[in-house]
C-alpha cells in the first residue's frame, strides 16, 4: 500500500467521522429546544443544530432518488446485452420499458396502464407465493425433523385454523389470541431488540470511519 | 497420469473441496457394494440424507471438517479435479451435475472422447480399477451434493416431485376457486366475526372527523399488497372524504403514488352521478415521493412542510401546513411490519401527540400488535380483509346501508364485471341489464354516462308524462322492487341526465303509477307522495292487493322508508331534496354507501377454504416426512 | 385504455402468471417468463417515472427559476444542494475508476454515514427505548390480575430468554471446540422456543396474506369470465 | 419518556456504543458460537469453484439510504469474504439487488475481493425497493437460466423471498438466506437450506471476516444484550418491590443474587 492510498483511506475515514459526528447529534438532538434549558436563545441555537443534519438528508435523499437512474442503466445494460445475444424476453423487458416511457410522455399521467399490466402481474405473483408458502410449510420436516420443525409447524397450523370462522375451532382463536399477545409479542420483540442493537453497534462502526466499503 | 494432472493442484484451492477424506472412507465401503443395484442404492441416499443418525451416510458428511483432497489418491483427485474441471460455464451448463440421478459416472467421461479414458489404453484389470474410481468419483460428488443441498436428485421436468407439485397447485387453486363457483360451498359463519376494540376506537376516531380536517395517509404498500389492502384503504378513505376531511397521501413507494391515483379514481367513478369528484389539491393531496425508505420519513417528520409543498406530479399542492402536528390524525396502511416499524422510529419520535392509525395486512400483524402494545400513540390497528369486512358493515350500517349479509344473496345471481362497464357505470353501477331476472322489456338499457358528470349526457328523453298502465287502477296495486344489488338513483324525470331524489336499493318496494312510453322507465310514487322516475330494467314488477297491510307494510316497505330517509346528495348546486338525517354519516355519505362489495362474502368464503385446505396439505406432507425420518433413523442404526 | 381493455389485458397476464404452477412444460412455461420480464420493463419505468418527476424535475425547476422555492431552505439554498447531490451521484458512478477511488470513496462515505446516523438515530428512539420500556413496565392490575401478572412474567422471560439466544461468545472446552455452560443452553432453548413460535405465527400470518390476494385474483377472474 | 429525556438518553449511548466499538478493537477475539449457516459456506464456494458456476448473492432491499444500511454495510462484507473464497474459480459471482444505492456498494465489494476485472456484468439491479416481487420474480427466472451453484441471500426480503428460494429448491440449487424483514425470516426458516435468523446476518462478519474491525461487532452487541438483560430484569424486579413494600428485602437480595450469579458466570467465562 503506497503512501497515497493511505492518504485516501485517512481522508474518506475522516470524512466519515466528522460527518458521522455531526449527522448523529444534528439529528438527535436537534430542534429540540429543551436540550439547551430553554434559556433565552435556545430556540434559536436548537434551529441552528437541527441545520447540517437537514442539510445532509436532503442531499442524500436528492443523490438517492437519482441513483435510480444508475440502476435503470444497469437493467438495460444488462439486456441490451442479452437481446444482442438473441434472446426473446430481454427485448419484451426492453419493449415494455419504452412502452410505459412513452406512454406516460404521451398521456399525461394516465395511470391504467399499471392497473391493467402491472397490477395483475404482481397482484398474481402474490398470489402464487401462498402455493409456494403452502408447499414449503409442508415440507419443514424434511428439513428440520426435530422438535424445532414440529413446533414451527404446529403454529403455523394453529393460526391458520384459528382464522377459519367455525364454531367448532373457536377455543383455538382464544390460544391464537393469547399466542399473538405472548409468546409472539415476546419473540417478536426480541428480534426487533436484536437488529435494532445491531443496527446501533454496525452503524456506529461505520459512524467511526471502521468499514471496509470506503476505506480500500 | 499424475503429471497430466498435477498443474491443476497449484490453481484448485483443496482445503475448500466439499468431500473430507472420513466421507469418502464411508463412502467407499457403501457404494462399491451397493452399485449393483442403482436404485436400491438412490433411494438408500436419500434417506440416509434425511437421517441424522450419528453413523448414517449422511452424517459422515455432515460431520466432515474441510480436510484437504492431498489425503486422497493422487490419480483419484486428479481425476476428480478432471472431470470437474471441464465442465461447460455457467449460463450454457445443461445442469448435468443436478442430474447424475441415474449415473454413477459423471457424463463428461462418456462424452469427451479425449477424455482420461480414451487417452490411456488400458487393461481388463485397469479398466475395472477405473469403473471403481468412476463409481466413487461419481458416488463421492453425488453424495456431497446431497450433504450440500439436502435433496433427492429428481429431475426438475415431468419429476414424481414435479407431479405432486402440481397436483398441489391445483388442489389449492381449485379449492380457493369453489365459493366463486357457488355458494354451496360456504363454510363456517361469516357474521361469527368478532369486532376488535382497536377497529372500534379506528372507527369512531375516523367518524369524529369534522369538515376540512387533514388526515395523513400514509400508502406504504406497492400493487404486491393491492389484493389484500385495497379493500382496505378504499374503505378508510372514504370515510374520511364522506366527512369532507381531506387525506394528504404519502408514501415511500413510487409504484403507490400511482396506484393511489386509481383507487381515487375508483372512487370518484362510483359517486360521478353526484358529481362529488374528488379534485386532486383541493379534496385530497397526493404529495411526492419520499426516496430512501427510513431517509425520506425522517424528512418527512422534520420538513413537513417542505415536503407538502410538492405533490406527485410536480404541482404546487398550496397546502398550507407547517408540521406534522397540524394533522388530526395518522393512518398508516402498510403491507409489512417493517414500514410500521419505519414509522415508528422515524415520525413518531419527531412528532407531539400523534394519533397514530394503523392498517395492515396479516402478514404483519404479529409485529404490528407488538408495536401497537408498547406505542402509546398506536390508538388503532385493524388488520387484513376480515376486519375490512367487518369495518364495511359497520359503515354501511351506521349508513344505512343494507349489510352484505342481507344482500347476499343477489352477489351470485349478479355477477357484473368488478370494475363496471362504463354503461351504467355512473348512474346504475354495474348493474348490467341481463344480470336483473326481470319480465319486464329490457331491451333499452339507459343512455350511457361516462363517469366524469362534465360530459354532456347522451339523453333520449322520453315525455315525461306517463302513459298509465291499464292495471294501475284494477284492485291489487302495482308495485316494483328493486332487484339490483347496488345503489340505484331515482330521478325526477325518466332521463338520466334529471336530478337524483334518491337512493333505493334492494328489496325497496315503490307504489307504481304507469311507465313511459318506451317501458324503460317506471313512474313511482315516493313514500312522501312525490312522484319520481326509476329506471325499468333495475326492478321487477309485483302486484300487491291495496287492503293487504301485511305485504305492503312487510319488513321490505319498512326498510324503503327507512332508508329513504338517508341522506341523499344531489348534484352541485341542487337544491337537496332529503336533508342528512343520521348524525354520524357525515357530509357525502354517498361515497359509503356506493362502495362496489361484490364478491367480498365470496372471498371471505375462499379463504375459509383455502386456510382448511393448506392445513390438510402441511399436516399430511409433514407427518409424511417425520415418519419417514422416523424411519429412517430406525434404519440407519444397524449400519453402525 | 378503455375499462375493458385493462379488464381484458390484467385477465390475460394474471393467466399467464398462473401458468407457472403448471411447472416447466415447453411453451407454458414461457408464458410465465414473458409476464416476468414485461413486469420488470415496465417496473422499472414506473419508478424511473415517479422519482423524476416527483424529486428531480421539481428541483431542476427550482434551480432553473428563481422566483421558486421549494423548501424553506430558500432557493439559492436548494440550488446548492441539488448541485451537490448532482455531483455526488455522478462521482458515484465514477466509482470504479481506481485512480479516483480516493474522492469516491469520501464522497461514498458521506452517503453512507448520514443514512447510517439516520438508522441508528431511529433504532435508538423509535424502536429500542420504547420496546425495552413496555418489556420492562408492570400493568397497574398487575397484583390483583393473576393472568396479567403470568402474561407479563412470560414476555419479560421470552424476550429475554430470546435476546440471550443470540449470544455469540463462547468458551472453548477441553477439546478447543465452542462449548457452553448447562445454564446457558438451557436458556438459549427456552428462548429459541419463542423464537420459532413467534416465526411460526409469521409464517402462518403471511400464508394468510397471499391467501387473501389470491382470492382477490380469481374473484377478478371469475367476474371477468362472467 | 418524554421527548428530551430519550434524545439524551439516547445521546449517552450511542456515544457508549461508539466507545466500546472502538475499544473492542484491540481485545482478544474469543470463541463464539457456532452458526451452521455460516459454516456451509465454504463448501458452497469449493463447489461453485469446482463446478464452474457463479454463487449468487443477493442484498434484496437492503441498500444505502435505508434503515437496513448497517446490514447492507454488513452483508456487504460477508460477501467480500465468500467472492474472495470464490476468486480462485472462474466463474465471477452474481450480485443482485433491489436498490439502486447497493450497486455502487456491490460494485466496490466486487472490486475489492475478485481483483480480474470481469465483474461489472455481474451485477444485476432489478426493480425496487422493498418487497420486490419483480425482484423475485426475476431471479425465479436467474436460478433457471444461470444456474447458481448457490444462492446467498443476505440483505432484506420478504415474503417473497419464497418465490426465490421455491425456484431454488425446485432446481437443486442450495441456499442460505438471511433478512431483516421478520416475514422474510419466517420464509427462510422454512424454505431455506439454511437461515440466519433475527440479528445472526449483522455478526456475520465476525465469522467469516479476516477485518479486525468488523470482527468485533459481536463482541459488542454481546456487551449490550448482557447489558440490556440485566437492565431490564433490575427495572423489572425494582418495580415489583415498589408494588409490595413490605419484600423489598427479598427483592433486594434477588436483585444481588442475579448481579452475583451472573458475575460468576462471567467470571468463570473469562
Amino acid at each position: 500500500m503506497n503512501f497515497g492510498q493511505r492518504l485516501g483511506i485517512a481522508l474518506s475515514a475522516f470524512v466519515a467521522f466528522a460527518v458521522g459526528a455531526i449527522a448523529v447529534t444534528s439529528l438527535l438532538l436537534g430542534d429540540n429546544p429543551a436540550i439547551f434549558n430553554n434559556q433565552p436563545g435556545s430556540e434559536r441555537a436548537a434551529e441552528l443544530l437541527a441545520l447540517p443534519g437537514d442539510v445532509l438528508l436532503r442531499l442524500v435523499v436528492i443523490v438517492i432518488s437519482l441513483s435510480v437512474v444508475i440502476g435503470i442503466a444497469n437493467l438495460l445494460y444488462v439486456h441490451v446485452g442479452r437481446v444482442a445475444r438473441g434472446k426473446v424476453y430481454s427485448g419484451a423487458l426492453l419493449a415494455s420499458f419504452g412502452v410505459a416511457i412513452f406512454w406516460h410522455l404521451t398521456r399525461q399521467g394516465d395511470p391504467s396502464l399499471l392497473e391493467a399490466v402491472q397490477l395483475p402481474i404482481e397482484s398474481s405473483l402474490a398470489a402464487l407465493l401462498f402455493v409456494s408458502l403452502v408447499a414449503g410449510a409442508s415440507r419443514v420436516m424434511q428439513k428440520r425433523a426435530d422438535v424445532w420443525g414440529l413446533l414451527f409447524v404446529a403454529v403455523v397450523v394453529l393460526v391458520l385454523l384459528a382464522s377459519v370462522p367455525l364454531a367448532e375451532l373457536a377455543p383455538l382463536r382464544a390460544w391464537r389470541d393469547w399466542l399473538m399477545r405472548v409468546p409472539v409479542s415476546a419473540g417478536a420483540r426480541a428480534f426487533l431488540l436484536g437488529i435494532a442493537m445491531a443496527t446501533v453497534v454496525t452503524g456506529q462502526r461505520v459512524l467511526l470511519g471502521q468499514d471496509r466499503s470506503y476505506r480500500g | 497420469m499424475k503429471d497430466d494432472f498435477s498443474w491443476l493442484d497449484d490453481e484448485r484451492p483443496l482445503e475448500r473441496s466439499p468431500a473430507s477424506s472420513g466421507a469418502r472412507r464411508g463412502l467407499r465401503r457403501f457404494l462399491p457394494r451397493l452399485s449393483r443395484l442403482p436404485r436400491l442404492r438412490r433411494r438408500l441416499r436419500a434417506r440416509a440424507d434425511k437421517a441424522s443418525a450419528p453413523d448414517s451416510a449422511a452424517a459422515i458428511l455432515e460431520g466432515r471438517s474441510d480436510r484437504p483432497v492431498e489425503e486422497l489418491d493422487n490419480r483419484l483427485r486428479a481425476l476428480r479435479e478432471r472431470s470437474f474441471g471441464e465442465q461447460p460455464s455457467g449460463a450454457e451448463a445443461p445442469g448435468a451435475l443436478f442430474d447424475v440421478d441415474e449415473v454413477l459416472v459423471t457424463p463428461e467421461f462418456q462424452r469427451k472422447p479425449g477424455g482420461v479414458i480414451s487417452a490411456v489404453a488400458l487393461s481388463k484389470a485397469q479398466e475395472r480399477q477405473v469403473e471403481l474410481l468412476k463409481d466413487i468419483v461419481g458416488g463421492s460428488l453425488d453424495a456431497s451434493d446431497e450433504g450440500d443441498g439436502g435433496r433427492p436428485r429428481l429431475s426438475p421436468r415431468f419429476s414424481l416431485s414435479a407431479f405432486i407439485r402440481l397436483a398441489l397447485s391445483a388442489l389449492l387453486v381449485l379449492v380457493v376457486a369453489l365459493p366463486f363457483v357457488s355458494s354451496d360451498y360456504a363454510v363456517g359463519d361469516l357474521t361469527a366475526s368478532e369486532e376488535r376494540p382497536a377497529l372500534t376506537s379506528m372507527y369512531d376516531l375516523l367518524d369524529d372527523l369534522e369538515k376540512a380536517e387533514h388526515v395523513l395517509v400514509a400508502l406504504e404498500y406497492g400493487p404486491t399488497a393491492a389484493g389484500e389492502l385495497d379493500a382496505l384503504t378504499e374503505l378508510l378513505l372514504r370515510h374520511i372524504v364522506a366527512h369532507s376531511a381531506k387525506p394528504i397521501i404519502v408514501s415511500g413507494n413510487p409504484i403507490a403514488l400511482v396506484h393511489a391515483q386509481n383507487i381515487i379514481r375508483k372512487i370518484n367513478r362510483s359517486v360521478a352521478a353526484f358529481a362529488l369528484d374528488l379534485e386532486a389539491n383541493q379534496d385530497y393531496y397526493l404529495l411526492r415521493y419520499l426516496p430512501g425508505e427510513a431517509l425520506g420519513l425522517r424528512e418527512l417528520s422534520e420538513n413537513f412542510a417542505d415536503v407538502a409543498r410538492v405533490s406527485a406530479k410536480g404541482e404546487l399542492t398550496g397546502l398550507e401546513v407547517s408540521a406534522l402536528e397540524d394533522m388530526s390524525l395518522i393512518l398508516l396502511i402498510a403491507e409489512s411490519a417493517e414500514d410500521m416499524r419505519l414509522w415508528a422510529e422515524q415520525v413518531l419520535p419527531e412528532t407531539e401527540d400523534a394519533r397514530l392509525l394503523v392498517a395492515t395486512g396479516y402478514s404483519a400483524e404479529p409485529l404490528a400488535a407488538a408495536y401497537a402494545d408498547s406505542l402509546d400513540e398506536v390508538v388503532g390497528l385493524v388488520v387484513g380483509f376480515r376486519d375490512a369486512y367487518i369495518y364495511g358493515e359497520k359503515l354501511a350500517i351506521a349508513y344505512g346501508a343494507p349489510s352484505q349479509s342481507q344482500r347476499e344473496s343477489t352477489v351470485d345471481s349478479a355477477p357484473a364485471g368488478e370494475s363496471p362497464d362504463p354503461q351504467g357505470a355512473a348512474q346504475l353501477p354495474t348493474v348490467t341489464a341481463q344480470s336483473t331476472p326481470t319480465s319486464l322489456p329490457t331491451a333499452t338499457a339507459p343512455p350511457t354516462l361516462r363517469p366524469s358528470p362534465t360530459l354532456p349526457l347522451p339523453t333520449a328523453t322520453p315525455p315525461p308524462t306517463a302513459t298509465p298502465l291499464p292495471t294501475a287502477t284494477s284492485e291489487p296495486v302495482l308495485y316494483v322492487e328493486v332487484t339490483a344489488d347496488q345503489f340505484i338513483n331515482i330521478r325526477r324525470e325518466p332521463t338520466t341526465a334529471a336530478d337524483i331524489l334518491a337512493l333505493a336499493s334492494e328489496g325497496d318496494r315503490f307504489e307504481t303509477l304507469g311507465k313511459n312510453d318506451d317501458g324503460s322507465w317506471y313512474n313511482i310514487l315516493l313514500p312522501d307522495g312525490v312522484e319520481a322516475w326509476i329506471a325499468s330494467f333495475l326492478v321487477e314488477e309485483l302486484w300487491i292487493a291495496a287492503g293487504d297491510d301485511s305485504a305492503s307494510a312487510s319488513a321490505p316497505r319498512q326498510q324503503t322508508l327507512m332508508r329513504l330517509e338517508f341522506p341523499l346528495r344531489l348534484g352541485k348546486n341542487q337544491p337537496r331534496f332529503y336533508q342528512a338525517q343520521a348524525s354520524g354519516a357525515g357530509d357525502h355519505p354517498e361515497f359509503v354507501l356506493n362502495r362496489d362489495r361484490k364478491g367480498e362474502t365470496s372471498r371471505l368464503e375462499a379463504m375459509t377454504l383455502g386456510a382448511l385446505a393448506s392445513v390438510l396439505i402441511i399436516v399430511f406432507g409433514n407427518l409424511v416426512s417425520a415418519l419417514r425420518a422416523f424411519g429412517m433413523r430406525r434404519s440407519a442404526g444397524p449400519a453402525k | 385504455m378503455t375499462e375493458s381493455m385493462i379488464a381484458l389485458l390484467s385477465f390475460v397476464l394474471t393467466l399467464m402468471v398462473f401458468s407457472y404452477l403448471l411447472g416447466d412444460l415447453p411453451l407454458i412455461g414461457n408464458l410465465y417468463r414473458l409476464a416476468v420480464y414485461i413486469f420488470i420493463g415496465m417496473s422499472a419505468a414506473f419508478t424511473l417515472i415517479v422519482g423524476t418527476e416527483s424529486v428531480i424535475l421539481p428541483y431542476m425547476q427550482d434551480v432553473l427559476d428563481p422566483e421558486t422555492t421549494w423548501t424553506s431552505l430558500g432557493s439559492r439554498a436548494d440550488t446548492y444542494i441539488f448541485l451537490a447531490a448532482l455531483l455526488v451521484a455522478l462521482l458515484l458512478l465514477l466509482k470504479p475508476v481506481r485512480s479516483l477511488t480516493w474522492l469516491t470513496n469520501s464522497v461514498f462515505a458521506v452517503v453512507i454515514v448520514v443514512s447510517a446516523s439516520v438508522a441508528v438515530v431511529g433504532a435508538l428512539t423509535g424502536t429500542l427505548f420504547p420496546l425495552l420500556h413496555s418489556t420492562a413496565a408492570l400493568p397497574d392490575d398487575i397484583l390483583t390480575d393473576f393472568d396479567a401478572m403470568v402474561d407479563t412474567l412470560l414476555i419479560f422471560l421470552g424476550t429475554m430468554t430470546a435476546l440471550y439466544y443470540f449470544h455469540y461468545q463462547t468458551r472453548l472446552d477441553s477439546e478447543g471446540a465452542p462449548a457452553q455452560s448447562r445454564m446457558g443452553s438451557g436458556l438459549r432453548h427456552v428462548g429459541k422456543v419463542f423464537l420459532v413460535i413467534a416465526l411460526g405465527a409469521i409464517y402462518a400470518s403471511t400464508i394468510l396474506s397471499s391467501l387473501t390476494i389470491l382470492t382477490e385474483r380469481i374473484s377478478f377472474l371469475f367476474q371477468f369470465g362472467a | 419518556m418524554d421527548e428530551t429525556t430519550l434524545q439524551v438518553y439516547s445521546g449517552l449511548i450511542a456515544l457508549a456504543t461508539a466507545l466500546l466499538v472502538f475499544v473492542a478493537r484491540i481485545w482478544r477475539r474469543r470463541a463464539q458460537r457456532r452458526i451452521a449457516g455460516l459454516e456451509r459456506l465454504p463448501a458452497w464456494t469449493g463447489r461453485a469453484i469446482e463446478t464452474n458456476r457463479p454463487l449468487h448473492l443477493s442484498f434484496g432491499s437492503a441498500g444505502i439510504g435505508g434503515d437496513n444500511t448497517p446490514l447492507a454495510l454488513a452483508g456487504a462484507e460477508l460477501f467480500h469474504q465468500i467472492i474472495e473464497g470464490a476468486e480462485a474459480g472462474d466463474a465471477p459471482p452474481m450480485m443482485s439487488m433491489s436498490e439502486a444505492m447497493s450497486l455502487p456498494l456491490a460494485q466496490d465489494t466486487a472490486r475489492r475481493a475478485w481483483k480480474r476485472g470481469d465483474h461489472l456484468a455481474r451485477l444485476r439491479w432489478l426493480p425496487s425497493g422493498r418487497r420486490s416481487l419483480a425482484f423475485a420474480a426475476a431471479l425465479t427466472d436467474t436460478a433457471r437460466n444461470e444456474e447458481p451453484a448457490a444462492h446467498v441471500l443476505a440483505g432484506s426480503f420478504g415474503p417473497e423471498l419464497a418465490l426465490i428460494l421455491d425456484s431454488a429448491e425446485r432446481r437443486g440449487q442450495p441456499s442460505l438466506a438471511a433478512s431483516d424483514q421478520l416475514a422474510g425470516q419466517a420464509v427462510a426458516f422454512a424454505l431455506a437450506d439454511e437461515a440466519l435468523i433475527g440479528e445472526e446476518l449483522f455478526a456475520a462478519p465476525a465469522y467469516v471476516s479476516d477485518d479486525r474491525r468488523a470482527g468485533s461487532d459481536a463482541v459488542v452487541m454481546d456487551l449490550w444484550r448482557a447489558f440490556v438483560i440485566i437492565g431490564v430484569t433490575i427495572a423489572l424486579l425494582l418495580q415489583f418491590s415498589q408494588l409490595m413494600p413490605e419484600y423489598n428485602w427479598p427483592v433486594l437480595a434477588g436483585i444481588g443474587a442475579v448481579l452475583l450469579i451472573l458475575g460468576l458466570v462471567g467470571y468463570r467465562r473469562s
